[in-house]
């Protein structure tokens, strides 16, 4: 167990800019991510919180003009997920995401969940089961759908089917999970379901969760980072940065709207 | 501007319904214009036709005499022809769809292909029967096979298939494919696991428009040189063959052919007026080959939509 | 695939002589029980002796002799043939059946109205004779491209191909048929199976024999007895010397030419005399090749004319 | 891309690796599909080859200038002009005719069967409609012919036996299924949303489709209009059935003339050597039709481009 | 002007059902809306906030199968709004409604604002040209598009769309103005301007807001109405039911969710 005042980095971004062609979406941002923490990203509208996380997983690697500069050290490996010699296929598989908007595939539960590990190769029903029924539990949903695995997974409600790429992401055990707002599309109660939930997972993993509510981030996370047009504000404990922000921006962004 | 009063509100809404009712009646007009133009041609080509629909249309083959004359040759032809047509264009189309929306860059390179794709989808198709004529059939040296007239409408079609797919890979939601890559799917995977099954639906509309169109053609056909004659059926695989031995697995690909609009249009161009029954009636089992496809597809569209949706 | 490809008998080339040829290969395919395969395709005279010169046929329809070049092309790829006229074709010139001032017509009335000065010019019937009415005169005729074309203008206007354009053309014959019979003032020409078959919708006009300077009527008769002249033409098939060691061609042609009488006259063309056929036969025999033309077409060539050239190759 | 200090730190670990053996498998298929695309460009250069290759003998013996300004087209005469202006515009005026019809029946039809029809009529009435599209066009040819030349030579006696009209005209109601199938479908995926902010606003269906639904689709609208063009400027048997095949320099509907393809199709099957002037003009003719339908695509993309920046 | 504590009414719900075909979503609702207030329509995901608000124009005739019972009662000329008799247009045409996803027209800024007059007949550009520009300042963004009016309003940003789309709706004057869950999609300071929208409007008209977000409701609205499972649970002024709720699950969904 670490000792709770000096946790382990788990990843670390090192002088990260962030291009979608012309345009400097990330500015230099230097940024440790704790292990088995849950750290928050807030900041307004189109200040880079989503183009940050999606570089963790290159998801930028899919359209065409965007380009890294800087590192981000992963570690207990310590390389450089963005260098060119890394697999941008292995990092995704290290590592889970859950969007915005829920996404299930058009498929049935079971084969939603069992995805990444088909990807992986992995076709043995009895391993696949097992997976399978260990993430649905692990997202506090398997209650509610073991007895319907094989229902079309867009058939379920909201909150379900985000609950359901939660699982779809767990199964494979990733090391780092990325949330981008997961809880912008659901009602309060399926928001509190998943709060619940990231309060849970982080005994196992690491999260990066991007939110626009601040309850949300005092609530749910360790350390919150605040960024404003494409830089990084402000990093600290989410006590502290919630009680005494150092910056002046910080502080009107979050006085301005808890309320 | 004072608000409008209730008066003037209803006087504009009056107007408006009546403008509503009159593109109402003008579109029902049109409408069934069209489809009274269909039903028709076909209801005439079945009126005409009607004395030869006997088992021997079917199993007749061409004659010089028109109660004698059937469609054997023509039918089975017109099937062979659209399987090699269909097992060229559905896997090409598919393929170079799935290419320019899912991997291509954009460079030079994809800036033509996209730019050919939209006009050969223009190119009239006596063009490509003079491109077949001089590659199929001369070049490659297949001659008038049942294989250069498949592969001719292949090409022919080959873009309607490009431009459904890509039109129903667009149709995907972004992320769906973020999700599938999220897990560390590689490009392929996330295509053979979701971009070709959900596409599928659209990419079904693209290969019966296409594949209708095909059955259809005439042009080309002719100018590949198939306007002929044929009293005999291509080889099935294993028979034995008169000469001796046995036909191979694909010899038919290679043999002679004739299909139905070749017959419809040399029978519409004989002296005998008898004839033009026999156009009437091969016209309409065309038309029943045509819709029976449609409706293949229709179902199998149906089916396979009602279990996307995202 | 060879041994399903060596039964195939193939011919192609023109559309004219195509309806003798295909009820040739019914009725041999029928004899012979479907053993021996027959194709026969219509690509025209022209695409039929591309490909015949390029050898891929066994035979080639024509409904004119061999051309210069065409035969220069099957020198160049080493294909030799023998040259066998099938039948006389009459090309027929039709009018409205309801057009009463129409009795005959005469080459010169014929070249007035064709040739290319009259274009948009010659518009009324009384501008070609002035006993016939003050009415517009409307044209229907062969495409450009075919045979019937190059033999009507050259027998008619005098020039092959030389013709007034402004007509209604048609590759289509029965297109031809159809606007013929539903104008009173139009006036065509086909070949005569198409009128054979139409006589209800058609009239046949007779037209002078420059020779004779009586007026003729297109029927099988007047095309034996030479009198319907000069718009009688013959038609060919020329068979590839190589095929004929293969036994099914030999087969086939001695069928042609044993049933060849009564198979033209169902499909409405004029049968040569008998002695013709076996004379094409005895050609065969004795491997004689080349044509009678030396490359060109004639005009008003007679059934006893032809034959006697041919027996003096 | 970064490796600026990496070099005190340890290389990329296994895990993170490219994987030799998945990698490429990922290449062969990328490969094979890209060579699936390129058939596309290959065909395009078959067809340019085979049209050019064989239009170069032919400008060896007409001069390029008489080929576009003559205004006869007489190839196949003993008094030979090529005047192409003479078949393009029979093409342009048949083409004119049938696009007249096609593209406002067709966008009627798609507008009547997305915003105003019952579900069930849509559902029964596309697929029906959809047949149009696979009757040989020799049928509708003759339908040209026999039936509707007749019918409008009753209200304009002077129209002769073939004409263009009659024929665009029947090629219009072919085209009208090509367009009113692919508007509807771009129509109806015009999102709801949009409609409903419409009719929130107090407008009525037609209001709504005119204003709201034809501009958010009009990229879709353009593609069917597209290719009901070139279906028209490539259609074949029904012009060389019931338009006459007179080398007519004409921009008159009412009168006879040849096009492009009945031109095209006629010399494909007719007596002629191969070879030949006359034959090789079928190739200048291809040529030319193939540039005329390019020039159509390249504007029509460009408006496309132009209307579909503006979302 | 009104004495603070008798408002008048504005509307009405009488004893309103309302079936999806089989499906019943609302279920005898009985709700005053007072005249220039705003009224905020708060409830877990799925409880018919949208079905209710939609009824006020007659949205769900759009659709077949849709069935109203009841009566929604409009003032001061109580005329019954889901009679046979009345035309939809009619009523559409006295009320105005914003969607969640702002849906601007594929037209010009100008076009899209004026859209709503040209409906009603209005074609002279003097008056045209007048409304747009006050119905623009009405929703707080003419000095951001009064230079690009004839730009094309797809390509504003989200919040600009969403108060393009407000604009569209305040350039006819209606009555009542139907707000589906307008902010859910915007980012917290596209979402204030519009909440201080909202508290400007009300001095002309009055509001029917549909919001998942408890703070939202507590800050732009005068009434609160509660909603569970297509039933009207409670209906009061704000400050009451969020300080004192009287039914249980009002209570349970508010406090569960104050955070
Ligand atoms: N594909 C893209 N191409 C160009 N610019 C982009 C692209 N995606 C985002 N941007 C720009 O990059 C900046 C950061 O965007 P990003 O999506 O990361 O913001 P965000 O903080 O996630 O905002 P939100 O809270 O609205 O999701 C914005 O200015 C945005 O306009
Ligand atoms: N078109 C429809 N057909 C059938 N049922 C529907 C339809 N639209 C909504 N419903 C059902 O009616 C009920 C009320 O839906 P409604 O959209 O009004 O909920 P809501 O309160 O607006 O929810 P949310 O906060 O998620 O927008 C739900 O149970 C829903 O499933
Ligand atoms: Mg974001
Ligand atoms: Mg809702």
């Amino acid at each position: 167990m670490q000792i709770h005042d000096t946790p382990t980095l788990k990843a670390e971004a090192r002088n990260l800019n962030f291009y979608y062609g012309e345009v400097k979406a990330l500015k230099s941002i230097n940024m440790p991510i704790y292990d088995k923490k849950v750290t928050a990203l807030i900041g307004p509208s189109g200040c880079g919180k989503s183009t940050y996380l999606r570089s963790f997983n290159r998801m930028h690697d899919l359209y065409p003009g965007n380009r890294y500069e800087g590192e981000i050290r992963f570690y207990p490996d310590n390389t450089n997920l963005l260098s060119p010699e890394v697999d941008p296929i292995e990092v995704r598989m290290r590592l889970g995401m859950v969007f915005q908007k829920p996404n299930p595939f058009p498929k049935t539960i079971y084969e939603n969940v069992a995805y990444g590990l088909r990807v992986r190769g992995e076709n043995n029903s009895r391993v696949l089961d097992d997976k399978v029924e260990q993430a649905l539990r692990g997202a506090a949903i398997w209650d509610e759908v073991k007895d319907r695995l094989q229902e079309m997974a867009p058939n379920l409600s909201g909150g379900q089917q985000q609950r359901l790429c939660i699982a779809r992401a767990l199964a494979t055990d990733p090391e780092l999970l990325l949330f981008d707002e997961p809880t912008s599309a659901l009602d309060p109660i399926a928001t509190g379901a998943i709060e619940e939930l990231v309060h849970e997972l982080k005994k196992r993993v690491t999260i990066l969760i991007v939110t626009h509510n601040m309850q949300q981030a005092a609530r749910v996370s360790d350390y919150t980072a605040y960024m404003y047009l494409g830089e990084l504000i402000e990093f600290g404990k989410t006590d502290e940065i919630f009680i005494k922000p150092q910056d002046k921006r910080t502080e009107d962004y979050i006085t301005g709207r808890m309320g | 501007m004072k608000p409008l009063t209730t008066e003037q509100i209803r006087a504009v809404i009056a107007k408006g319904k009546f403008r509503d009712n009159l593109f109402k009646a003008i579109g029902v007009f049109c409408l069934a214009f069209a489809l009274l133009v269909i039903v028709a041609l076909i209801a005439d080509m079945l009126l005409k036709g009607a004395e030869r629909f006997t088992l021997d249309f079917f199993l007749n083959f061409a004659s010089r005499r028109a109660t004698q004359a059937g469609i054997l040759s023509a039918w089975v032809g017109s099937l062979l022809v659209m399987l090699v047509t269909a097992l060229a264009a559905v896997p090409l189309g598919v393929a170079a769809g799935l290419y320019l929306e899912e991997y291509a860059k954009r460079n030079w390179i994809t800036n033509i292909i996209e730019i050919n794709v939209t006009n050969l989808a223009a190119v009239p198709s006596i063009v490509y029967g003079l491109l077949a004529l001089g590659i199929f059939v001369y070049m490659f040296g297949f001659g008038q096979s049942i294989l250069s007239a498949g592969l001719t409408l292949a090409l022919l079609i080959l873009p309607i298939i490009i431009v459904a797919t890509r039109e129903a890979i667009r149709a995907i939601p972004a992320m769906i494919r973020e999700g599938s890559m999220a897990v560390g799917a590689t490009r392929w995977q996330t295509c053979h696991y979701h971009i070709i099954p959900y596409a599928m639906p659209g990419i079904l509309t693209g290969v019966i428009i296409g594949l209708a169109r095909a059955i259809g053609e005439t042009a080309p056909i002719i100018t590949i040189g198939a306007l002929t004659f044929i009293a005999f059926l291509p080889p099935v695989p294993f028979s034995e063959i008169d000469g001796g031995g046995s036909a191979g697995l694909f010899d038919w690909v290679m043999s002679p052919f004739t299909v139905m609009p070749i017959q419809i249009f040399n029978w519409t161009s004989r002296p005998d007026p008898a004839f033009e029954v026999n156009a009437a009636a091969a016209g309409f089992v065309l038309m029943v080959m045509v819709l029976s496809m449609n409706a293949v597809a229709i179902y199998l569209r149906y089916k396979m939509r009602k279990n996307i949706k995202w | 695939a060879q041994s399903a490809q060596a039964q195939v008998i193939k011919v192609d080339g023109s559309s004219t002589v195509y309806p003798i040829t295909e009820a040739v290969a019914e009725e041999f395919q029928k004899a012979k029980k479907n053993a021996i395969k027959v194709t026969v395709g219509i690509s025209g005279t022209g695409g039929g002796f591309k490909k015949f010169c390029r050898d891929e046929t066994d035979f080639s329809n024509a409904s004119r002799p061999i051309t210069k070049s065409e035969m220069e092309l099957c020198k160049a790829a080493g294909v030799e043939y023998i040259e066998m006229p099938v039948a006389f074709d009459a090309l027929t010139v039709v009018i409205n059946p309801k057009n009463a001032f129409l009795k005959q017509a005469t080459v010169a009335e014929m070249k007035t109205l064709w040739e290319p000065a009259a274009q948009g010019k010659i518009m009324k019937w009384n501008q070609v004779n002035p006993a016939w009415p003050d009415a517009p005169v409307k044209l229907f005729g062969a495409g450009a491209d075919s045979g019937t074309f190059e033999y009507f203008t050259e027998a008619m206007v005098g020039k092959a191909k030389s013709s007034r354009g402004d007509y209604t053309a048609s590759e289509d014959d029965n297109v031809l048929v159809q606007g013929v019979s539903r104008d009173v003032n139009a006036i065509g020409y086909f070949g005569y199976a198409y009128y054979a078959e139409n006589t209800a919708k058609l009239k046949a006009l007779a037209i002078v024999n420059p020779k004779t300077g009586k007026a003729v009527e297109p029927s099988a008769a007047n095309v034996e007895n030479g009198t319907y002249a000069p718009l009688s033409r013959p038609i060919f098939i020329y068979v590839k010397a190589k095929s004929l060691q293969k036994p099914e061609v030999r087969e086939f042609i001695e069928f042609y030419m044993k049933n060849a009488a009564a198979l033209i006259k169902e499909v409405k063309y004029v049968p040569l005399p008998a002695a013709a056929y076996t004379g094409n036969l005895e050609h065969v025999k004795k491997n004689k090749i080349g044509t009678v033309f030396g490359g060109v077409n004639e005009i008003g060539i007679t059934i006893e004319e032809l034959m006697k050239r041919e027996a003096k190759m | 891309m970064s490796a600026n200090n990496a070099s005190d730190l340890p290389g990329v670990s296994d895990r993170l690796a490219y994987n030799a053996m998945r990698n490429w498998k990922e290449r062969l298929i990328e490969t094979v599909l890209l060579a699936a695309a390129a058939i596309s460009v290959l065909t395009t250069l078959g067809i340019v080859y085979v049209l050019v290759s064989e239009s170069f003998h032919f400008f060896q013996n007409v001069s390029i200038i008489d080929f576009l300004t003559d205004t006869q087209w007489t190839p196949l005469f003993d008094d030979a002009h090529f005047g192409i202006m003479v078949l393009i515009s029979g093409t342009l005026v048949s083409s004119g005719v049938a696009l007249l019809l096609a593209i406002p029946m067709g966008t009627i039809i798609a507008i009547y069967l997305s915003e105003f029809a019952n579900p069930k009529v849509r559902e029964v009435a596309k697929p029906i409609l959809e047949l149009l599209g696979g009757i040989p066009t020799i049928v509708f040819g003759y339908f040209a012919l026999l039936v509707v030349t007749p019918i409008l030579q009753f209200f304009l006696p002077s129209l002769p036996g073939f004409s263009l009209l009659s024929a665009g005209l029947v090629m219009g109601i072919m085209i009208v299924p090509y367009i009113a199938s692919l508007s509807e479908d771009a129509m109806r995926a015009v999102p709801m949303s949009m409609r409903e902010g419409a009719f929130a606003m107090g407008s009525t269906k037609l209001y709504t489709a005119v204003h709201v639904v034809v501009p958010a689709a009009i990229s879709g609208l353009a593609a069917s209009y597209i290719l009901g063009i070139s279906r028209a400027v490539g259609e074949t048997m029904i012009l060389a059935v019931a338009a006459g095949m007179q080398p007519n320099l004409t921009w008159n509907p009412m009168e006879p003339a040849a096009t492009i393809t009945s031109y095209i199709v006629q010399v494909a099957l007719g007596d002629l050597p191969h070879g030949s002037i006359g034959y090789q003009t079928i190739f200048a003719a291809g040529l030319t039709l193939l540039l005329i339908t390019l020039v159509f695509n390249i504007l029509g993309q460009w408006l496309r481009a132009k209307y579909r920046e503006a979302y």
